[in-house]
């Protein structure tokens, strides 16, 4: 009972930074059609910003508890890049094949795999003294983390606030019409630019969150965004491309998955989840809950 | 209101126009006309900055517009109606034409008769909207997408409105319907040009008609004059 | 008026014919130029355009963009490995025919999954199923010593047997770039040749209007199952003879980001282009040996040179070089 | 003798019926065009017929077989071919490869991989002889996507020709093109297909043409036929004409 307790936790854990991931992977290809193949590098880039800067900042003097604040750095910091990218980088391509996205979105990664490297160095960073502060909870005969919960909650109401984005907010109603026909969307008076540059923003934001939330709980190490690409992959395969509910949907089944794999089938257990996103586009090509656009 | 000088735009290496202008007067209905490939559609999206114009010059109540993006056009007081209709189909009706309502410029809005809202506006034109509004705009049939379409460009609260293909693909018994409208939008003083390539349809409700070939003005008029010019009368019905 | 356009397409035939035997014998000619290490090079920018014209036959002619092509090329380096380890092969003939068999098999398996899908659902499915092979040939330690991989040592072609003693290193690479040439220079031909077919057309025509090939008749799904077959087998035969020049494979040549290299050359050279991956794979070679030479950073160079051509040259060097050469003629006609 | 025969066809999406049992026929050799309003059912009645959807009830009779649950290449190969309303063309084709596909396709040669397809003088004259056919001999080279609109929908009818179908559907071959190339397309159009006794069923807007180019029409409105017969008839029948052409019919 403890065991299943503390795998459904862990599960639910993993599962909050998938959809984190996932969902921002979903976002950018659901409003601009490219498949940022950076998007695990962002990720990545989330964690070793927030890793450093909180290491620099303790480094300074400050207190741990004020030190758990300054976790959004690094998911700002990848807002900030992608709203550089998606202007400098990605605009002056979309007339042209989607390949081009992708590989333009594929020189990034290159770029930014090598690039934390050269910045960060290649020693793994970890930041755990903001968990301290939290405490933890006593459950059953184990102590389980409170700051585990934290990124729970996170993953939860980011779903919440992206969902009431999309479907009870003007920018959402914008952000669908742009996404399917964005030269109609100019002639009805939407910048489309700005539209794109903030869809990116967020997207990128996202997966930034989710390095800077589980850099304190993991390390950040080089290649870290190369499995994490992977996965969301498989999440947005298994929940349906461009959908937001499917990302969440997508991330829980996938979470699930790897956590009963882990535990049952641990030398392949990732085979196991590559096999399941197989099955289920086999089952329904456009996942669980994309539509065939 | 409206004026083009010479204008010269290319669709990928094509070149289609060659040097088109046009005047338009407030308050006027002109009807573009001509075949397929003429440069009806390219002379609207060249206005609209959908497609961007190599050389000449658009003004628009004496602002040059010519190399604007097509969203501060749009806001300037520009609303286009497209032959597809370009319904946003992941969108409710409702949605569709609310897209309009937040980027019109609120100084047109403000500066309406009283008790003339912009929505009792629009919606006299095309009063069956209200009954399919809450619907998905995938699930409309043909007439009624071309009748979101336009109602939408009437929510940018436009005073000029381009129609691409008003009639086109609409059963004899609906164009009657749609003509009626296009003269209700008229009575409002907004001005329209469209894009037609039926003639007679176009000498339904137009003031006037710049009749395009190969990307040039070939004539320039009343409608009802048009047929007199013997390479019209050839172009328009062979 | 037909017979006129059937004049021009022979006199224009022709010319191709006249320009590729030139262009094989100056390649057959550059070993008594180049040094060993040049020659290696090359060898090795042949068989990626070996494997970037498979990968072409899918997303070029057939429309459709795969991301697992690593499988089948790790599969056929893997399999010659297994055969020379395990059944103890040396002959490069039967090492061949190894990896295409594995290839081919593999690619039929692949294809049952993936001919029913297209565009970004085809591309992740390809993905999870070479990643399925990749984490397999990671854990399965003890067959495919995991991630330290497994050697291979120089197989003997046709008649040559031992390769030892002093100069063996020149001797093999001189023999081995010949081999590769011939099989090069026939699956080039093989491949044009299928490109311009009927069916090659109906591949065209798939990729331009699914809907519209349904409405002629034609069984799409069938089609693109061949067309998978075809291109992983070939992907597969570059990974084949690829595995005796590097004497090692490792886990990496089937991991995603080796699928996103055969990609990279095949844009590099130009996807609209039937020539274009054969000049990416060359290109792509030597690009990849000086970055991995002259920097550790060398994922950063590839990754800044892949923007550079992106923006620089977006039809690839293939149709950089025809657009220049169409801008000359017709310059020089005009004047 | 009767060709094509549709018993109590019905179709609906959701609560929408677009095909409300629909039964008729069409002899051998005829050439009928399908009229109506807007959203009457027109094309879903032909997509029915082409197997692009599938029928929630009714049959499809053709030369006697039920060919219902056929697929659309079953029904290809069988000789029902069909056009589009908005040309539907291998795009970076050229109008000949375009044609010469379907020839190919017809003749069983897709899986044909070691011989270039532009040597087989079969295909090729065969290929070059229907564009003629349809007035667009000195376009074989030019890819499809470059052709004007009109030559585009000529190309479009011209790919299912080349299937020598039995029973050709076409649908609005006319729309989107200008007053003044309508007349010629159909004209070419209506000369291929009744050289070759082609049967032919035509959605069509224009009553002009309809009038002028078909030995029968068909009525549709709210996915039902309301209508049916000789072009003469429906020409004189006020009720008829007014659903079609509202009340102002006179007028326009």
């Amino acid at each position: 009972m403890d065991i299943f307790i503390l795998q459904v936790l862990n599960a639910l854990f993993y599962a909050s930074i998938l959809y984190l991931i996932a969902s921002g992977f979903t976002l950018i290809f659901g409003v601009m059609g490219i498949a940022n193949m950076a998007h695990g590098s962002f990720y990545a880039v989330g964690a070793f910003v927030t890793a450093w800067s909180l290491g620099f900042l303790q480094s300074r003097g400050v207190e741990p508890w004020l030190l758990v604040f300054f976790l959004p750095l690094g998911a700002i910091a990848v807002a900030i890049l992608g709203m550089l990218i998606e202007p400098i980088l990605l605009r002056p391509f979309y007339q042209r094949a989607h390949e081009y996205q992708l590989l333009l979105t594929f020189g990034v990664l290159l770029i930014i795999e090598d690039g934390i490297q050269m910045i960060f160095g290649s020693d793994p960073l970890l930041v755990d003294m903001v968990i301290a502060p939290f405490g933890s909870l006593q459950i059953f005969s184990f102590r389980y983390p409170n700051y585990n919960f934290v990124v729970i909650g996170t993953g939860l109401v980011t779903a919440f606030l992206l969902w009431a984005l999309m479907y009870r907010s003007r920018f959402g109603v914008v952000l669908r019409a742009t996404s399917q026909d964005m030269r109609m969307a100019s002639a009805m008076g939407i910048n489309v630019g700005k539209v794109y540059v903030l869809a990116f923003g967020i997207g990128s934001f996202l997966a930034g969150l989710g390095g800077a939330i589980i850099v304190p709980t993991q390390t950040a190490v080089v290649g870290m965004g190369l499995e994490a690409l992977i996965i969301a992959f498989v999440v947005v395969a298994v929940g349906g491309i461009g959908s937001q509910l499917g990302a969440l949907i997508g991330a829980l089944l996938v979470a699930l998955v790897r956590t009963a794999g882990v535990h049952f089938v641990p030398e392949i257990e990732l085979a196991v989840l590559f096999l399941i996103a197989v099955g289920v586009l086999l089952w329904r090509p456009t996942g669980l809950l994309g539509n065939a656009p | 209101m409206l004026a083009l000088d010479n204008i010269e735009t290319f669709r990928g290496p094509a070149k289609i126009l060659h040097g088109i202008s046009m005047k338009i007067e407030e308050g006027e209905v002109v009807a573009i006309v001509g075949r397929n490939g003429a440069g009806k559609i390219t002379t609207m999206e060249s206005i609209i900055g959908l497609l961007r114009v190599k050389s000449g010059q658009i003004s628009f109540r004496g602002e040059n517009i010519t190399r604007m993006s097509a969203h501060s056009i749009a806001r300037r007081g520009i609303g286009f109606s497209p032959g597809d209709c370009g319904l946003f189909s992941s969108l409710s009706v409702q949605e569709n034409l609310e897209i309009g309502r937040w980027h019109a410029d609120p100084k047109r809005i403000d500066k309406m008769a009283d008790g003339d809202t912009l929505e009792k506006r629009v919606y006299s034109v095309f009063p069956e909207i209200e009954g399919f509004k809450r619907r998905n705009s995938l699930k409309l049939s043909g007439g009624q997408r071309k009748m979101v379409a336009i109602s939408r460009a009437m929510y940018l609260c436009p005073s000029l409105l381009l129609i691409d293909e008003a009639f086109e693909g609409l059963a004899p018994v609906v164009i009657s319907r749609f003509r009626d409208a296009l003269k209700k939008i008229k009575e409002m003083g907004i001005t329209l040009l469209m894009a037609e390539s039926n003639f007679s349809n176009a000498s339904l409700v137009a003031d006037r008609v710049y009749v395009l070939d190969r990307g040039e003005v070939l004539y320039e008029g009343k409608p009802k004059d048009a047929m007199n010019d013997p390479r019209v009368k050839k172009i328009l019905q062979g | 008026m037909i017979i006129k356009i059937g004049a021009i397409k022979n006199v224009a035939q022709s010319k191709l014919f006249v320009i590729s035997l030139l262009i094989a014998l100056v390649l057959g000619a550059l070993p008594f130029i180049l040094g060993t290490y040049q020659t290696l090079l090359l060898a090795y920018g042949l068989i990626f355009a070996i494997a970037g014209l498979g990968f072409n036959l899918l997303l070029g002619y057939t429309g459709l963009l795969s991301f697992g092509h690593a499988a089948f090329f790790g599969v056929g380096a893997y399999a010659v490995a297994f055969a020379a380890r395990d059944l103890g092969i040396k002959n490069m003939e039967l090492l061949l025919l190894t990896g295409i068999l594995s290839t081919f098999f593999l690619s039929v398996i692949f294809g049952i999954f993936c001919s029913g899908l297209t565009r970004i659902f085809f591309a992740i499915m390809c993905l999870a199923l070479s990643q399925v092979v990749w984490v397999l040939s990671n854990k399965l330690y003890s067959i495919t010593g995991g991630s330290d991989g497994m050697s291979v040592k120089w197989p003997s072609i046709l008649w040559f047997d031992e390769y030892s003693g002093s100069g063996a290193f020149h001797r093999f690479i001189f023999d081995y770039y010949y081999y590769v040439l011939v099989i090069f220079c026939i699956m080039v031909t093989l491949m044009w040749l299928l490109c311009h077919s009927p069916f090659g057309k109906v591949l065209q025509a798939i990729r331009d209007n699914e809907t519209r090939a349904q409405f002629v008749g034609i069984n799409i799904k069938k089609c693109r199952f061949i067309s998978f077959v075809i291109s992983g087998s070939l992907t597969g035969l570059a990974g084949t003879l690829w595995v005796p020049l590097t004497g090692h494979i490792t886990p990496e040549s089937l991991h995603w980001p080796f699928s996103g290299e055969i990609l990279f050359l095949t844009l590099l050279g130009g996807f609209q282009n039937f020539s274009g991956p054969i000049i990416g794979g060359i290109a792509f070679t030597y690009l990849k040996a000086y970055a991995v030479a002259s920097t550790p950073y060398w994922q950063f160079v590839l990754g800044v040179a892949l923007l550079l051509i992106v923006i620089a040259m977006p039809r690839g060097i293939v149709g950089l070089f025809s657009s220049l050469i169409a801008r000359f003629t017709s310059r020089s006609e005009r004047g | 003798m009767t060709l094509l025969e549709t018993i109590n066809l019905k179709k609906s999406f959701g609560e929408n019926v677009v095909v409300n049992d629909v039964s008729f026929n069409v002899d051998d050799g005829e050439v009928v065009s399908l009229v109506g309003p807007n959203g009457a059912g027109k094309t879903s009645l032909v997509n029915l017929l082409s197997a692009y959807l599938t029928p929630d009830h009714g049959q499809i009779l053709f030369k006697g077989r039920d060919i219902t649950s056929l697929s659309v290449s079953e029904r290809i190969k069988i000789g029902i071919a069909r056009s589009f309303q908005i040309a539907n063309l291998f795009d970076e084709l050229s109008a000949l490869d375009n044609i010469s596909l379907s020839i190919s396709a017809r003749s069983g040669k897709t899986y044909t991989f070691l011989s270039l397809a532009d040597r087989d003088t079969g295909v090729q004259n065969e290929a070059g002889n229907i564009l003629s056919l349809f007035g667009l001999d000195d376009k074989s080279n030019i890819p499809a996507k470059e052709l004007a609109q009109g030559e585009r929908k000529l190309l479009d009818v011209a790919v299912a020709y080349a299937l020598k179908p039995s029973f050709l559907f076409l649908d609005e071959p006319t729309s989107g093109v200008s007053t003044r190339d309508k007349a010629k397309i159909m004209d070419t159009i209506s000369s291929a297909v009744r050289n070759e006794g082609v049967t032919a069923a035509i959605i069509e807007h224009d009553m002009d043409i309809v009038f002028k180019y078909s030995d029968r029409i068909v009525v549709i409105a709210d996915g039902r036929i309301i209508a049916d017969g000789p072009p003469e008839n429906i020409r004189d029948d006020k009720d008829v004409i007014s659903v079609i052409m509202g009340s102002q019919g006179n007028e326009v």
